[in-house]
């Protein structure tokens, strides 16, 4: 823990370390060390055409060393071996990072992008505290349900699909690989159970947990595979191992494009997704080199490219022109505000729960995980 | 030679014994001694203070004894695999096969070490695959054994097995052919000669592989993401709380249970004169 | 005189037209041979000579190119070596580390499914037989080199076999323990009745030990008889050679000794210091002392070098001395064993 | 050895089944990096050679191989280095802890990867991290040779057990001094064991993840590291077929040339 | 006669008070020698009395527990092997295996920094001395067991050091090449002029080879002499036994044959079939033929069990039938040795 003398408060008065911003731009210090999701920092080295790190680095000088972390709570870890100066936080990491005194609040002043960022995307509470932006957003997605339109019929339209206990699929089902999935299952009792008062699926006191745990747990005995991997995930439902079950949309294109009969909704309960933000290290090595960074890598053109390779959608409202499929946009619902008002963003579940109740305790990410084994048994 | 023994044998262990015990066995320690440390849930920050609750955690929740049970049973099957495949291969090698092809078996038997792991793994995710070769083997889509324990149990069979068949190999090779000849002498039948003297002679070798087998088994997390449909094993446990939740001390406290379990397994071993053949 | 008894008893082992061949290498070149019934019988010869692959034929670990093995008058040719009824003793002992002594001891009878009691008491008293009781329970690791021999040979004699292989036994001994195990070794064979193939390269061992020998060379048997026929009534140079020691003499050196031309060989002890004008005059070269007898190497002038053998009835004195001195040897007609090609030379071999 | 025919065919047929078992996902790994699917679906249903394009223009994978090269020749020097000097004093000298040593040597290699990495990574991080030294290259070198010297220590020590000392005691009693001795015969004895050992170093650490992952810092990427993300990355996964393809094919080489060598008079002819 | 000679000449080897022990175990237990220069002189004793040990303390792979070891005058107790002027022929032979046999005799003037051309020269010239011209290119493996001992000895005498030490040259070879080797050696040691210290078991070997034999029992000299000194006149029955066979009597027996109380050793050669009435009777119970001589087991009357042998000067005849037969044996006063211990029985050993 650091300091505490009133940094700042989040939710249930939790307070905030007092880190200080970067006041003013200095020249770059020839290097910055990154952790980023897979496809969020391509160098070219891996195919030539997929680059926007050459040109960042010839640009500025700084070089660019990345981490790829498969989870959040890797990213998580990773940022606190002190190593690295920036990362692609989504919102389950942000505040634990933010909370954990890891990064510094961010002077947007000094990011030329920032002004042209989708307003849905700036002062969140998975990425600003009291108002005091901790980040840049980079993009966003929501978690859809993804279906083998030959062996599901009719199309599911609920969560419900995944959650049938006496599913035809058992054994077919696939869910995402990670504690957050427990808010998915919130997600659904909010709408299945609503006497169980869910408000909001990272905030969720002992009952309600408990039934989400448990209704995870009946989930489990349908559940073919866990996934973490596109590779694995497309695999899986090209072969038919998995045949419903949560996804991204990029993976339901990739899996389009190379011939399986897939398809995707946004079930009528929403969904959870992702809002990813750059961030900086509190006791970065390398500030400079990374805030240059964060304003490339939001820059129209830089952030078209991730959004397209990556597939999701951009935050900087300027690259939905720079994408080479001019649909990109309209497909990942970009400025589909609508859209993402069904979607609940990752955010770390504290024990302070994050909707505001006073009156109870919630389950902290440490239970999450803890619970998490538990369901896979 | 004889002049200083004692300056000599101190020039010897010097650096090996910084390595090991000092550098090695010290990470070691601290990390078994984080085992009674904290996380603060919040902040993930480490609280440095003397405390029972991961093992008590551990000791009372069930799933951590099925996930210990499950994980010794899958390190188990896949050493009785593996040396139930190695032992006729490195028999052939050794006692059979003529000098030439046993020199050309025996880089057949190495070459798999360099192909990487993880393509060998997921190489094994198509052939399991729902309708792959697996189940054409089987008769059709969904016949074969897909994605679960059992292909966890196959792949790390197959991905370990050449650390089975190396010693065996070397232990058969030193073997003396008289042996094999007198007991054929005596009456006994092949099976009886590979029961009653082979394997128990053997059984160093076979120990020796079984440390590759079995601990490589039993800390694998990777395989089992790969094919292992929704099995757990204490790898995945270890790494969800270290590389994941960042829970360094509860992550300690479940790899006390490996490391308990390889060490009483070495000791075991060891009377065999299992250590001096990996 | 051995010999012509031993025919008239049934055959144990017959060999006929045996050949073996590893790639290039011809091994054993056509072997006939009939081992009767509870005899003692030697192989001799040198390394390589194929004498281990005759062993290795008979008990079945190897396949012959060509031929045939019978034991007890049944073709075994094509059985596995569990499948006949002799019994090995190896060089090496091959005893199971892994395993006691008792439990080596009872291995043949375990396999062949003979009941524990029995089992134990057998075996009991195959060790009692090599000396080797209450030795039972240690590992043939705790054991030295001439009681795990034991151990090997009470292994094989617990199972009653008709034959019993021995290759080497002993080579791996020193002196005074070999000499002790031979005596042992032919106690045992005449109170078991067993018939005995033993392999040796030592010649000594195989002419007190034996009731024949056959001596190998090349892959083929140039003898078989009894010790005295083969030491005294060599057929050939290489034989006389290998069997004791000998003095061959051919060409001129022979002609003017014996007048008669061929190659001959007299044995050194079958040579005589004479004063008789006749025997052959010489100039002792070499006085070797050897304890029980003294070894003289005289330059003969008919032009021959030849060792004389002298037992040491009576202290000899100042054997130094004789060097140099003028000398006349002496032999008997019946000790001169006519060879057939003169391929040695003329000297001691 | 005599074997009926049986048992000859039934071994023979082990041995083949075996060795299918082993080469048919590599032949499958070898088919993959032409399979036209991203995902290598099964059956492929187009065959192409851009991967191995896309394989040979990807200095990401170069660069990984280089890496990794350089770490397994570190890790593989210095297991090399420590596994022979305490092989010695094993083979050398009585002295208290002896056994314990053997064990402890054990111990990396037996130790779940996991266990290793966490703990040499938090080490590291509070020690050397103190005086400045982040994790790169070395880091992972050190975790490396930990777990591999067991292998040249148990090579080097068989060897010096079968050799025994009195070709040094000859050397010495020709009048050869120490240092003499050990370059003109000890190191020639045990070159083909320290060969043995470090080829089997060397590919453990050549293939090594788990521990990499704990230990490699920011910026340092092996092959195997190189691998996992790229499977982890969308449209990469056939690439990696293609690298691993080139590794099985690249290894006949070391690992013969290391057989034929092992094969030194000395060691034992292959029989 | 020869003894007397040596102590005159310079001692090339003295050890004093020499002492080893390995933990609990004494190796050897304080001797006191001195090796003349030239002298061919040999070690003889049972398996672990120390004789090894002794080699190695000379050569300096042991430091003693006690005494010196000088050569040539010089104390060199504390010097390293390679700070000595010996050479040992190990009993392995211990030959480079990756050395070709010219490199390993090449060895011991490479590490001295011998020119190239010289060594080359000097190492043809004891593969010449040893026989084997031509034979510099090939490797130890492809060196039959007598080749490799010559090469080993090569390798020693190319470095023409002042004393050669040998531990059991000749005992891995098979009798033939070894009665070979043994003529060899001698001839080598005797022209070279140097110092043999020569380690064996086998008694046969030591009496022909030396200049004198020190006989080991239990880490201690028991004899030291030539060899018919130690032959002919065994001080204790265990040198009469171990050094050759003897017939030893003691108790009644020996006071009836001998008319005198005490243990005595008669040489089996020593005593003849005799019809003098005086002589002992007895009933011969074996006749073992071995070719140059016959032995007899007879069972004396006076209650001891005798071996006799006979050089078979003449072919023997019919040796079967003589047993059971009554004879009567002989023996020269001069021959009856006192020993002083009757520790063992009145058997042959
Ligand atoms: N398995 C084999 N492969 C090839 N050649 C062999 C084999 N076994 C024996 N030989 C060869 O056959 C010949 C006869 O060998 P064998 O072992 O029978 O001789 P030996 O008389 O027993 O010799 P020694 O006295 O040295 O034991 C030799 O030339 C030998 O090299
Ligand atoms: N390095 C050693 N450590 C312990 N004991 C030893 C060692 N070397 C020799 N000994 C013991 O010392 C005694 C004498 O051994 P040594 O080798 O000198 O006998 P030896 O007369 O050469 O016997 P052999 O004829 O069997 O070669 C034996 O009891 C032996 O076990
Ligand atoms: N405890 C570390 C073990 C490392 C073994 N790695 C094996 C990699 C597979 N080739
Ligand atoms: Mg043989
Ligand atoms: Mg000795």
């Amino acid at each position: 823990g650091g300091g505490d003398e009133g940094g700042g408060s989040g939710p249930g008065g939790l307070s905030v370390p007092k880190v200080e911003k970067l006041a003013a731009l200095g020249a770059g210090e020839g290097e910055v060390n990154i952790v980023s999701w897979a496809g969020y920092v391509e160098d070219g080295s891996t195919d030539k055409t997929v680059d926007w790190v050459s040109s960042f680095e010839s640009e500025t000088g700084c070089k660019v060393n990345n981490k790829v972390a498969a989870t959040s709570d890797e990213m998580v870890t990773l940022m606190k071996t002190g190593e690295y100066d920036v990362v692609s936080a989504s919102g389950d990491a942000s505040l634990r990072l933010i909370y954990g005194g890891d990064v510094a609040p961010v002077n947007t002043g000094l990011i030329a992008n920032y002004k042209d960022i989708f307003d849905g995307l700036k002062d969140k509470p998975w990425n600003a505290v009291n108002g005091v932006a901790y980040g840049v957003p980079h993009g966003r997605g929501a978690n859809v349900l993804m279906y083998r339109t030959d062996i599901v019929k009719p199309a599911p339209t609920s969560w419900g699909a995944v959650f049938d206990p006496n599913s035809p699929f058992k054994g077919k089902i696939t869910a995402y690989d990670s504690p957050i999935y427990i808010a998915d299952a919130a997600l659904y009792l909010m709408k299945s159970k609503p006497d169980l008062g869910i408000k909001n699926p990272y905030a969720l006191d002992d009952t309600q947990f408990d039934a989400a745990v448990a209704l995870l747990k009946e989930q489990n005995k349908a559940i073919g595979e866990y996934w973490a991997d596109y590779t694995k995930e497309v695999q899986a439902f090209k072969a038919g191992n998995s045949v419903l079950g949560t996804s991204w949309q990029v993976i339901v294109n990739l899996a389009k494009a190379d011939g399986a009969p897939v398809e995707a909704v946004l079930p009528s309960e929403g969904a959870t997704g992702w809002s990813d933000t750059w961030m900086i290290a509190a006791k970065a090595a390398h500030p400079n080199c990374g805030y240059l960074w964060m304003n490339h890598i939001v820059s129209p053109k830089a952030n078209a490219a991730v959004a397209e390779w990556f597939g999701e959608a951009p935050a900087n409202k300027l690259s939905c022109a720079q994408t080479v499929d001019k649909n990109h946009c309209t497909t990942f619902h970009a400025d589909d505000e609508s859209y993402f008002d069904q979607v609940w963003y990752w955010t770390t579940p504290l024990a302070q729960c994050v909707d505001g109740r006073t009156d109870v305790t919630c389950k902290d990410y440490a239970a999450w995980t803890q619970a998490w084994t538990a369901i896979k048994g | 030679m004889h002049r200083h023994p004692r300056w000599q044998l101190a020039g010897l262990l010097a650096a090996p014994v910084l390595w090991l015990v000092v550098a090695y066995l010290g990470a070691l320690g601290v990390l078994m001694v984080s085992a009674f440390w904290t996380v603060n849930g919040f902040t993930g920050g480490i609280v440095r203070e003397f405390s029972l609750a991961n093992f008590r955690t551990i000791l009372g929740e069930e799933v951590y004894r099925t996930v210990t049970l499950r994980s010794v049973g899958v390190a188990a099957a896949v050493t009785v695999i593996c040396a139930v495949v190695a032992v006729p291969m490195a028999f052939y090698m050794a006692k059979v096969a003529s000098a030439r092809s046993r020199h050309w078996l025996v880089i057949a038997v190495l070459t798999p070490l360099w192909a990487s792991y993880l393509v060998k793994a997921y190489a094994w995710r198509v052939l399991l695959g729902n309708g792959g070769p697996i189940d054409s083997l089987f008769g059709g889509p969904g016949r074969g054994p897909g994605y679960g324990l059992t292909a966890t149990v196959i792949v790390l069979a197959y991905l370990w097995l050449p650390y089975m068949i190396l010693p065996i190999y070397a232990g058969l090779d030193r073997l003396p052919d008289s042996l094999l000849e007198a007991s054929a002498d005596l009456g006994a039948r092949a099976g009886h000669t590979l029961r009653r003297i082979v394997l128990p002679l053997l059984v160093p070798s076979v120990a020796a592989g079984s440390i590759f087998t079995f601990s490589l088994s039993l800390g694998d997390y990777i395989t089992v993401q790969i094919v292992g449909g929704k099995t757990q094993l204490i790898g995945n446990l270890v790494y969800a709380n270290i590389g994941a939740a960042g829970n360094l001390p509860f992550a300690a406290a479940l790899a006390t249970i490996p490391v308990l379990i390889m060490v009483i397994y070495l000791i075991a071993v060891r009377r065999s004169g299992a250590l001096e053949e990996l | 005189m051995i010999t012509e008894i031993r025919y008239n008893r049934p055959m144990t082992v017959e060999l006929s037209g045996l050949r073996k061949t590893f790639g290039a290498v011809t091994a054993v070149d056509g072997i006939d041979l009939r081992i009767g019934d509870g005899e003692f019988f030697s192989m001799l010869g040198p390394s390589g000579s194929g004498k281990t692959t005759v062993l290795r034929l008979i008990a079945g670990f190897e396949l012959p190119t060509a031929g045939t093995v019978a034991l007890d008058g049944r073709d075994v040719t094509r059985l596995a070596p569990f499948e006949r009824d002799v019994n090995t003793v190896f060089q090496d002992y091959a005893l199971f580390p892994h395993l006691s002594v008792q439990e080596n001891v009872e291995y043949g009878l375990k396999v062949r499914k003979v009941a524990k009691r029995e089992r134990r008491d057998r075996a009991r008293e195959a060790l009692a037989k090599v000396r080797l009781e209450g030795f039972g329970a240690r590992k043939p690791s705790a054991m030295s080199g001439g009681q795990r021999q034991r151990v090997a040979l009470a292994r094989a004699l617990v199972n009653r076999p008709k034959v019993l292989l021995l290759d080497e036994p002993l080579g791996a001994l020193d002196r005074k323990l070999r000499e002790q195990m031979q005596v042992e070794l032919k106690a045992i064979q005449r109170d078991a009745g067993i018939t005995f193939v033993f392999v040796t390269h030592d010649q000594d061992e195989a002419l007190t030990m034996s009731d024949r020998v056959a001596v190998f060379d090349a892959g083929r048997i140039v003898q078989v008889g009894t010790p005295e026929a083969v030491y005294e009534r060599p057929v050939s140079a290489f034989v006389a050679g290998f069997v004791g020691s000998s003095n061959v003499f051919t060409g001129e050196t022979a002609k003017t000794l014996f007048k008669k031309t061929g190659t001959f060989s007299v044995r050194p002890e079958k040579i005589a210091f004479t004063d008789e004008a006749a025997a052959a005059p010489g100039t002792v070269a070499e006085v070797i002392y050897a304890g029980p007898v003294t070894r003289y190497v005289v330059d003969l002038d008919a032009g021959a070098r030849v060792v004389v053998v002298e037992q040491n009835s009576r202290t000899p004195r100042a054997l130094a001395g004789l060097r140099g001195q003028r000398v006349r040897l002496g032999w008997h007609e019946e000790h001169v064993i006519p060879l057939p090609s003169g391929k040695d030379s003329a000297h001691a071999s | 050895m005599t074997l009926s025919p049986a048992a000859r065919w039934a071994l023979r047929a082990a041995m083949a089944l075996g060795l299918t078992f082993i080469y048919v996902p590599l032949l499958l790994v070898l088919v993959n990096s032409f399979n036209g699917d991203r995902t290598f679906a099964w059956p492929p249903h187009d065959l192409t050679t851009r991967w191995w394009a896309a394989a040979w223009a990807s200095d990401g994978a170069r660069q990984a191989l280089l890496t990794s090269v350089q770490a397994a020749l570190g890790a593989t020097a210095t297991a090399l280095l420590l596994g022979t000097l305490v092989a010695f004093a094993v083979h050398r000298f009585a002295f208290f802890g002896r056994d314990t040593l053997s064990l402890l040597i054990v111990l990396p290699i037996a130790l779940p990867g996991i266990v290793t990495g966490i703990a040499l990574d938090s080490a590291w991080r509070s020690v050397m991290g103190e005086l400045g030294i982040g994790k790169g290259l070395l880091s992972v070198v050190v975790g490396h040779a930990t777990f591999c010297v067991v292998t040249v220590y148990n090579n080097v020590l068989a060897r010096l057990r079968r050799t025994g000392t009195t070709l040094e005691e000859a050397s010495a009693d020709l009048g050869a001094r120490p240092w003499q001795t050990f370059r003109y015969v000890t190191f020639p004895l045990i070159r083909s064991a320290l060969l043995a050992g470090g080829l089997l170093a060397f590919a453990l650490s050549f293939d090594e993840i788990i521990v990499t992952t704990f230990t490699a810092g920011p910026g340092l990427t092996t092959l195997p590291l190189w691998i996992f993300t790229n499977l982890f990355r969308p449209n990469q996964a056939p690439v990696v077929n293609v690298v691993a393809a080139v590794l099985i094919i690249a290894s006949v080489i070391p690992v013969w040339v290391a057989q034929r060598l092992a094969f030194t008079p000395g060691s034992g002819p292959p029989r």
